[in-house]
């Protein structure tokens, strides 16, 4: 073991491991973290907190991963390099440490243009790969980025994202084979809806043994309608929705749509269940957190096993 | 080249309101060639100005003239007989012709009526992009020389966001993902293993994050 | 007259005889095209019987102005050598190697010294020459102002009045002991233009004239009411001097006559001379003078003329009898002449009084011209006429002589024009291909000199031209008030600016108060720049030293409507101008290589024999033809009236067209776009069945797009077997000659679908080809009876010779009015059709086998129509292409660069079709023969001193034509710069001017127009 | 007082808007004096230097008359011109000038009567608009 | 977003057909183009375009796609045999040209060089039969290819006279269709009436439908097409329309952006066929409120 991670425990027992998100508050209300974190529990094995998510400012991860882990949670700490150069990210991750954080996710995060401080500096001092190989060698090596030593070195379980469907096609795989040999024990990818070219990826992804070095989760998502399918199938940038699952949605009465969007989303788990490599689902109910549960049931997930 | 855009004229309205005689200074480098600064914006921005004023029944006086380059001393120097009488000067070079002009000119206000954008180049007549940072430190040779600094929205150097989409940057798609372009660059060249060597972090300290830059020529420098 | 250049030692030219306006018009034409000519007229200046005339129809112009023109193009007087008082009496040799014999008579007069003052001829007037034809009116003025020398002659002198003739000249001018010249000349071809002579009445007893003053010839009459003329344009009896009150016209004084010396032909302009002579009348001299014309048939044959005569009817009230008067008398007691004539269903005599009596006198071939055509060995038609091929126009019998004008054959100015062009398209073909181009020269200007260091001294020139201008503005005050603006030298009013008067006022007045810029008030620069530029030139100024203030079409044309507020546009205009002009420099003229393709649109004869003969020349030829073959509407038609195979011509035509280098021929071809200008047009054709688009470059334009048979619903046609037109008869007796012999009676009735509301023209072929099929199927059936129907039978010329063998032959000739047409109606096989006789004055019946109706011609008006939207053509009220001047430029169209020929322009006959082909083919030449078309002195100069080498102007350039050179700066070539000022307008360091509309010139102009408003 | 007449100054493609107006002439159609025609070689030729200047000088309205689109004698100077007339259009608005004083219209040379009726459209859209904002604000002191 | 996502996405999609210029001045071509960036979805590339020898496809169609402009290029039979077109397909595909539209050639003596050789060696369906096969990674002998190419095709109906021909036309189409046509371009639609009664059955297909808008330029073309288009009507009222406008190649592209505006309702696209006026096409978008 690498860390003290629950998670780390539970991919390493070979189970498949079920992690979930819960954005934090737009406001110092603490009650609303802790009540969608507590839908979640008994039903997954950490809990990712974004890190001003979308670009809007949100309570900040370290602090409501804090919360969490106070209710007795595992928070997954999810840091951007768009907001904090790399002395600001590393005093933050060994004070998350110091709070018994031991899982994060290193993104670069949405562009400001997007949220709701478009003026805002876009610093990215350093970009994801190498905040993974930062986070590792924190970890592996007890040294800062600068190269000087770390007394108690945070031992993070570290996690980085991929997408499977952005452009160009061909690097997918080849970056991910960069991050993980950057250091990154976990990968959660973008939603999957369209399986079979997630397959194909996954099926790439074997062929180099990524599968062995790295715990991959694909994300699911729900959809509560047919209008959020059509949203993220024309809206979010590097987001693969097909026709068909569209028009499934679109296919069924309007109140009938939820139902039919957590049935899509737990028959994708069973047959992605199936496929090589996979080492656990990421479950991203977006404001929805209280369907996490039903999935889990459904796809035949829970309970969760108990490895502390 | 460095690039610039005229200032909204109600802004250089402002700067000028309290004066009654300025000078108005182009530049023919840079900000001629992205048509933002030279002779004839010159000549609109005068016609603007003195239109403004005259509306409000002020007959501002404005002499106009162009320098070779306002970041040079020897041709700022030229200025000197004009500046006379002056109330204040607009000048519509880059960030560095204003300051040289100001820098010259203790006494009289200087007013940029341009604002710097990049270092870029001419895409199309009209259209210019961004290519250069100025980092100090060019990485170009290891990303099939397309700048990711300049050209990626989050400055990434090991490879693309998991926002681009056919080969469009998730901002917007006007703008193309550079990453996709060192990829298909790459590619072309037959370097596609360079891609998977991780860029370590960078060393901002040559760029903008050491403070203040200066290059000496020791065998040039006087 | 200088003595003969070098050039005209050579063999490569052209000899025309007879300075006429067809000989004119015939050595212009080759001038223009870079040929060089000899023109030689027997009398002491050139311009013939044109320049006699008042005004012209159907226009009502004064001649002298539309004229003049034509006459001082003085930039090619020197391919033109002229040769007064000069015969042609001998030719050998063969085409392209003739050699002439002339013969000059003595002028005795040094032309190097007369300054043409007139002292001679008012001190000798019976010995000195100058307005001939009508000297026994004692002429008091020039023949016309623009004459051509400005020369008189001296003829019969006795020694004595020779040295009186020395004493008074003041010039010194006076050679008594000139001599009758011999020349031997070298020319390639000749082309004849020697015209008629006028018919002399006083053969004719009953009428009168030369026994009584107030009988006039109508040449004598148009002298009369000429402004130019004895009585200074006042219409006053030559009797007694009194103003007429009746005035009688009589048509076919010698012509389509039986009696001794008449001529029996149709003098063909005979009809609208008269017509003209009594509107201009009744225009010019007050409603109150009554106008009678006496007419056999009213023969208003040619385009829109019948309009004309609708106009003198309805309009002008000339009164019009069909009638030929028996007699003219002056009674005793008489105040006028006593004219006796019968109408045509009465059989009583009639008399009236007139105060005058005009004679509508035709037109003979002298009997000198004769024999000079003996001596030339050409052949010559029974009425002395010079034959020529049916279908070969101008080509006489010998190769390398070519005719035009009435010598060929009674014609009016416009046909003479197009007779004219068309000859020289065919003398011009003996020498070196026109295609080649030919350099032209300058014509010798002073030096020019620099004024650019020299203050600005403005003078200004302001034209009332006439009324237009000086009618709404008072110029003088315009001048008084221009004046005053800083520093205007001289600020004066032109009468008429344009007149070579006036040109030379503004010569004379740059050179005497040493004036360095100038400014003209008066019409648009587009239409005058040139001329005005051409006087700054010669007063030794560079011609971009000027500025035109548009005052007439920009100004007083549209602001009639508000004088004051005109006045004050004047005013400013001049102001700008001014303002301009002391920011202008002088500048050289660019030039681009021309553009020597020609578009032909139509293929039919007209279009096909004008590709040919231009591509005879060198040109390459764009053959556009909208139907999927060639051969238009003479495809269909069998025969002329002479009896010529027009099928085997039109087949050897399209043979010749289709397998020449030179022609591109394109069918099922549309025009769809077109831009440009001549000697650089592009025209856009899509071409079926693949509807390929492609874009033509080309330098002119030939409009032969024809016109279609008409075919109107009336009499039963397409509803009655027996109903045909005469086209369908051509092919029937050509095809099945014998389905006539069995008609008994044929009927053919005249102007259908003509000289009505819908077609208010007359279609000028039906009447020949009701007779010459009328004589066809007599010729098959000598049984048939054939009536023909007419209202006015037009058969013009020789033509007329057909008509009277018609009527020996038996065919029934009956006249009917428009407003009682015959009437057909359909019974069983035959049709009945019925008419009043005029002499029975009842209605008849016939029971005819046969209805031939003569239907004419109409223009094919969507077709047409469409074109000249894409083209933007003028057409006329009928949808004919409207030409350029309908008397002088009968082949050009009014759009520079285009040209019109055959039926488009307005129905005519075969021969006629392929003379105007001939001519546009010659117009054409004449506008590509130019090396190089200017493109004036605007072209775009950098200022590599301010140029940033930033690539705008090379990126913005619409031809490519900037680049940055090795120094880093912006290049522009001048001789490739199109000169539209993109660049300049666009360079951001301002370092680019455009010539001519230099920012400081514009701004300057701005300053002018808006000066007083913002100090 | 008077009743306001607008200056408007019409720059005028020699070969379409200017030959135009001279058809406008010859078939005698009347337009508002106030129109002032300036030629050149090409819509396109116009500065945008040009038309400041004219209304720094107090012009009420200015008007650029190029070809019709696709007949440009020059390939495009009708629609460099017309660009560079929104261009202009915008530099007035941001000083307060009523950008409508500045417009491009495009005619072909056969088309006088269509030059009249723009030129008389045009001059009542400017005498409503009122005089020239320059003009306006310098009268009462002159 | 590619041709065959515009397709996916429903949404209504504008085709400007761009014919390659006679000759090697492809400037006014490239212009021409350029200006259309951001007005159409997509250009098209005829090659050889009714039998008029010209620039290929091939070489137009990668100078479109270089101006930023998705492109559909034309590939035919009668011209090449199948290695040739084989060959084309694998260049057009590795120049980055992945739409193709199936179509039929001009009998060759209606072609610009009648005296040409006509090779015809695979029609219509064998060419598609072809595109699927390379698709599938060999190549017609059976080799396998390097790479598999995939294209988005499409296939060209000819002109239907009448109610027999229509039928015969839509059974060949529906083969094209199950050869992996997916789409279908008809002849020129001049009157939007008379289309719609077809549509119903053309909509059986259950390919999107991509109309042909013919731009009329002058009276006199429109009369010959009315004359020699097999099914192609003109109405009189249309002419007269025409003759009657003050300013007729402005009218003219009225008519033909009303037809695009009106067939937005009908079909899922609409190809514009302006035949040498490309550079009025902005014109004509804004005249279809494009």
């Amino acid at each position: 073991m690498k860390t003290e991670s629950v998670l780390e425990k539970v991919i390493k027992s070979g189970r498949l491991a079920v992690t979930s998100e819960c954005g934090p508050p737009r406001g110092a209300v603490a009650q609303k973290v802790i009540e969608k974190a507590e839908m979640l529990r008994g039903y997954v094995d950490a809990v990712n907190v974004t890190d001003n998510q979308t670009a809007m400012v949100r309570m900040s991860s370290f602090a409501a991963g804090i919360l969490l882990k106070q209710i007795g949670l595992h928070p997954v700490l999810q840091m951007v390099t768009r907001d904090r150069n790399r002395l600001a990210m590393q005093a933050d991750i060994i004070g998350a440490y110091t709070h018994g954080i031991n899982n994060m996710l290193c993104l670069s995060g949405d562009h400001p243009q997007f949220g709701d401080h478009p003026t805002a500096a876009n610093v990215h001092d350093i970009d994801s790969i190498q905040f993974v190989q930062m986070v590792r060698k924190m970890r592996d090596e007890g040294k800062f980025q600068g190269g000087a030593d770390i007394q108690n070195p945070p031992k993070m379980f570290v996690g980085a994202a991929a997408n499977p469907f952005a452009d160009p096609y061909e690097l997918r795989v080849a970056r991910l084979a960069k991050k993980v040999a950057a250091g990154a024990d976990f990968v959660q990818t973008q939603c999957i809806y369209n399986l079979e070219k997630f397959e194909q990826w996954m099926h790439s992804v074997c062929e180099r043994g990524l599968h062995e070095k790295c715990a991959i989760l694909p994300g699911i998502t729900p959809l509560k309608s047919a209008a959020m399918a059509r949203y993220m199938k024309n809206k979010v940038p590097g987001m693969d929705v097909p026709q068909q699952v569209v028009d499934r949605m679109a296919g069924v009465a309007k109140e009938k749509q939820a139902a039919e969007g957590i049935k899509i989303c737990v028959e994708a788990i069973h047959r992605l269940k199936e496929c090589k490599g996979i080492a656990g689902f990421h479950i991203m109910a977006i404001e929805w957190e209280q369907k996490v549960p039903q999935i889990v049931e459904a796809a035949g997930l829970y309970p969760r096993p108990q490895v502390d | 080249m460095i690039t610039a855009e005229r200032k909204p004229l109600e802004e250089i309205i402002n700067c000028v309101k309290p004066f009654e005689r300025i000078l108005l200074v182009g530049c023919n480098e840079c900000v001629t060639v992205c048509a933002a600064g030279g002779r004839k914006e010159v000549g609109i921005v005068s016609s603007a100005l003195q239109m403004a004023f005259l509306k409000q029944g002020k007959n501002l006086q404005i002499k106009e003239h162009t320098l070779e380059r306002q970041c040079d001393p020897e041709y700022v120097e030229e200025l000197s007989t004009m500046i006379t009488g002056v109330d204040a000067v607009v000048s519509m070079a880059c960030g560095c012709g204003v300051q040289e002009v100001a820098r010259r000119f203790k006494t009289v206000p200087v007013f940029p009526a341009v604002n710097t954008k990049f270092m870029g180049a001419s895409e199309r007549q009209g259209i210019w992009a961004e290519r250069c940072q100025g980092c100090g430190d060019c990485l170009l040779g290891v990303t099939g020389g397309i700048c990711p600094i300049a050209r990626c929205s989050k400055q990434l150097l090991n490879g693309p966001c998991g926002g681009s989409g056919s080969g469009k940057c998730e901002i917007s798609p006007d703008v193309d993902c550079a990453w996709h372009l060192i990829w298909e660059r790459l590619k072309a060249l037959g370097l596609q293993d360079r891609y998977e060597q991780i860029i370590p972090a960078k060393d901002w300290r040559t760029g903008r994050g050491g403070g203040p830059r200066k290059i000496i020529r020791e065998d040039l420098a006087e | 007259m200088t003595q003969l250049t070098q050039r005209f030692q050579t063999r490569e030219k052209v000899l025309v005889v007879g300075g006429g306006i067809g000989g004119m018009r015939a050595a212009l034409d080759l001038a223009e095209s870079g040929k060089n000519v000899v023109l030689i007229d027997t009398s002491n200046a050139i311009g013939g019987l044109m320049t006699q005339l008042d005004r012209t129809f159907p226009t009502n112009n004064c001649d002298l102005c539309t004229l003049s023109p034509t006459m001082s193009e003085e930039n090619r007087k020197r391919r033109i050598h002229l040769m007064p008082l000069t015969r042609l009496t001998g030719l050998e040799g063969q085409a392209g190697h003739f050699t002439a014999t002339l013969v000059s008579e003595p002028r005795h007069i040094d032309m190097s010294l007369c300054t043409a003052c007139g002292q001679c001829q008012r001190s000798f007037p019976e010995r000195v020459n100058f307005n001939p034809g009508l000297d026994h009116r004692a002429p008091t003025c020039m023949r016309y102002p623009q004459l051509t020398p400005q020369a008189f002659s001296i003829s019969g002198a006795s020694d004595e009045e020779f040295k009186k003739l020395a004493h008074c000249c003041p010039a010194g001018a006076i050679r008594p002991d000139q001599t009758q010249q011999q020349t031997q000349m070298h020319v390639a071809s000749v082309v004849l233009a020697t015209g008629a002579d006028i018919f002399d009445p006083a053969q004719l007893d009953y009428l009168a004239y030369g026994k009584d003053p107030d009988v006039v010839t109508s040449l004598e009459y148009e002298r009369i009411v000429s402004a130019s003329g004895p009585t200074k344009g006042e219409l006053v009896r030559p009797s007694d001097g009194r103003a007429p009150k009746k005035v009688a016209w009589i048509q076919c004084v010698g012509s389509r006559g039986l009696q001794k010396g008449e001529a029996s032909y149709c003098s063909s302009v005979c009809c609208m001379f008269a017509l003209k002579e009594a509107i201009v009348t009744r225009e010019r001299f007050g409603d109150d003078i009554e106008t009678t014309i006496f007419y056999t048939d009213m023969r208003t044959f040619g385009k829109n003329y019948e309009d004309y005569l609708n106009r003198g009817r309805e309009q002008y009230g000339v009164r019009l009898i069909r009638s030929r008067p028996h007699s003219i008398v002056r009674q005793p007691g008489d105040q006028g002449l006593r004219i006796a004539h019968c109408l045509g269903n009465e059989s009583a005599l009639q008399e009236e009084l007139f105060d005058m009596v005009v004679l509508s006198t035709g037109f003979c071939i002298p009997k000198e011209t004769r024999e000079m055509a003996d001596q030339l060995g050409i052949a010559l038609n029974r009425h002395g006429f010079v034959e020529t091929g049916q279908f070969n126009p101008v080509a006489t019998s010998k190769e390398g002589i070519y005719v035009c004008g009435m010598l060929e054959s009674p014609k009016d100015i416009a046909e003479t024009m197009i007779q004219a062009s068309a000859a020289a398209c065919r003398a011009a073909s003996h020498l070196p291909n026109a295609a080649a181009g030919s350099k032209d020269e300058n014509q010798v200007y002073p030096p020019e000199l620099d004024v650019s260091s020299e203050a600005p001294k403005v003078g200004i020139f302001i034209c009332s031209c006439g009324e237009n201008i000086g009618g709404l503005v008072d110029v003088k005050a315009l001048a008084a008030q221009a004046a005053a603006l800083p520093d205007v030298t001289l600020s004066e009013v032109l009468d008429h600016g344009c007149s070579r008067e006036a040109m030379e006022t503004i010569r004379q007045a740059i050179e005497s108060r040493t004036i360095n810029r100038v400014v003209i008030g008066g019409c648009s620069p587009r239409t005058h720049e040139i001329r005005f530029q051409e006087t700054l030139r010669k007063a030794g100024l560079n011609k971009y030293l000027l500025e035109i203030a548009n005052l007439r079409d920009q100004t007083t044309w549209v602001h009639h409507d508000h004088p004051a507020q005109a006045a004050e546009k004047a005013g400013l205009l001049i102001k700008a101008a001014v303002s301009a002009v002391k920011a202008a420099r002088a500048l050289e003229d660019q030039s681009l290589p021309i553009n020597r393709d020609v578009l032909v649109v139509g293929g039919g004869v007209s279009g096909m024999t004008a590709a040919l003969r231009l591509a005879g020349q060198g040109f390459k030829i764009y053959l556009a033809e909208r139907m999927s073959v060639l051969g238009g509407v003479a495809a269909l038609v069998h025969r002329t009236i002479e009896g010529g195979d027009i099928q085997a011509f039109v087949r050897e035509l399209i043979q010749k067209t289709m397998e020449h280098k030179n022609i591109q021929v394109m069918t099922n071809a549309f025009i769809v776009d077109h831009s440009g200008m001549p000697g650089m047009f592009k025209t856009g054709l899509q071409a079926g069945p693949q509807m390929f688009y492609r874009q033509i470059s080309h330098g002119a334009v030939i409009m032969a797009t024809g016109a279609m048979p008409s075919r109107p619903g009336h009499y039963l046609l397409d509803e009655h077997a027996a109903v045909m037109t005469q086209l369908d008869a051509d092919a029937l007796l050509e095809e099945k000659p014998d389905t006539v012999s069995g008609w008994d009676n044929v009927v053919m009735v005249q102007c259908v679908g003509s000289r009505c509301e819908e077609n208010t023209n007359c279609s000028r072929l039906c009447c020949q080809s009701a007779v010459k099929n009328a004589l066809r199927i007599v010729q098959i059936n000598p049984k048939a009876r054939i009536f023909v129907l007419y209202r006015d039978m037009r058969t013009y010329g020789f033509y007329e010779d057909y008509y009277r063998q018609a009527r020996e032959k038996g065919v029934i000739f009956i006249q009917y009015d428009k407003d009682t047409p015959p009437r057909a109606a359909a019974s069983g096989a035959h049709v009945e059709i019925t008419f009043t006789d005029p002499i029975l004055a009842r209605l008849v019946s016939v029971e005819a086998d046969a209805v031939l109706l003569s239907t004419g011609f109409v223009n094919e008006d969507e077709n047409t129509e469409d074109l000249a939207a894409i083209f933007n053509l003028a057409r006329t009220t009928g949808g004919y292409l409207l030409e350029d001047h309908i008397k002088l430029r009968p082949a050009d169209l009014a759009k520079p660069g285009f040209f019109v020929a055959g039926t488009a322009h307005a129905p005519k006959n075969i021969k006629e079709s392929l003379a105007q082909a001939e001519a546009a083919a010659a117009r054409v030449i004449c506008l590509l023969a130019k090396e190089k078309i200017n493109i004036g002195a605007a072209v775009a100069k950098v200022d590599s001193s301010k140029c940033a080498g930033c690539l705008i102007c090379v990126r913005a350039c619409p031809f490519d034509i900037p680049y940055i050179n090795t120094d880093g700066y912006s290049q522009i070539d001048p001789a490739r710069c199109h000169g539209c000022g993109v660049c300049a307008s666009e360079c951001p360091a301002k370092a680019i001017q455009l010539t001519r509309f230099e920012d400081n010139q514009i701004l300057a102009k701005l300053n002018g127009l808006l000066e007083r408003m913002v100090a | 007082m008077q009743p306001f007449e607008p200056v408007i100054v019409a720059f005028c493609c020699h070969y379409c808007a200017y030959t135009a107006a001279d058809m406008a002439g010859s078939q005698r159609l009347c337009y508002p004096p106030n129109v002032k025609i300036v030629r050149v070689p090409c819509s396109g030729k116009v500065d945008a230097i040009h038309i400041m200047t004219a209304f720094q000088k107090g012009v009420d309205g200015v008007y650029v008359a190029g070809c019709l689109d696709g007949d440009c004698h020059f390939k495009n100077g009708n629609i460099r011109a017309s660009k560079r007339v929104v261009y202009v259009r915008r530099l007035l608005e941001e000083i307060g000038i009523e950008p409508e004083r500045l417009e491009m219209v495009k005619i072909s040379a056969g088309m006088g009567e269509r030059f009249a009726r723009i030129a008389g459209q045009f001059t009542e859209k400017i005498r409503k608009l009122g005089p020239n904002p320059v003009k306006r604000a310098e009268s009462p002191a002159a | 977003m590619n041709f065959q996502k515009q397709l996916e996405s429903k949404q209504f999609i504008v085709l400007a057909e761009m014919n390659t210029p006679k000759g090697i001045d492809v400037s006014r071509f490239v212009m021409d183009i350029r200006q259309l960036k951001d007005r159409v979805d997509a250009v098209v590339v005829p090659d050889l375009d009714n039998g008029v020898m010209r620039m290929n496809a091939l070489a137009g169609g990668v100078l479109a796609k270089r101006q930023g402009l998705e492109t559909l290029i034309h590939v035919y039979c009668r011209d090449r045999n199948r290695m040739a077109l084989q060959a084309d397909l694998l260049a057009a595909h590795a120049l980055g040209l992945h739409n193709l539209i199936v179509a039929p050639a001009q009998e060759i003596s209606q072609c610009d060089h009648r005296d040409a050789a006509v090779v015809n060696d695979l029609n219509e369906t064998g060419l598609l039969e072809t595109i699927g096969t390379l698709q599938n990674g060999k190549d017609l002998a059976g080799f396998d290819l390097e790479g598999r190419p995939e294209f988005t095709v499409g296939c060209l109906m000819t002109p239907w006279s009448d109610k027999a021909s229509f039928e015969e036309e839509i059974k060949l189409t529906q083969k094209k269709i199950s050869l992996g046509a997916s789409y279908v371009v008809t002849p020129p639609v001049f009157d939007t009436g008379r289309f719609a009664q077809q549509l119903a059955v053309l909509q059986t297909l259950n390919v999107p439908i991509v109309a042909t808008v013919f731009l009329i330029k002058s009276v006199a073309v429109a009369r010959y097409i009315a004359a020699n288009e097999p099914g192609a009507y003109i109405s009189e009222d249309l002419i007269r329309r025409i003759r009657k406008a003050q300013d007729r190649e402005i009218e003219c592209l009225k008519i033909a952006g009303e037809t695009v505006s009106r067939l937005r309702d009908m079909t899922q696209a609409v190809l514009i066929q302006t035949m040498g006026w490309e550079h009025r096409l902005p014109a004509l978008l804004d005249a279809a409120g494009l």
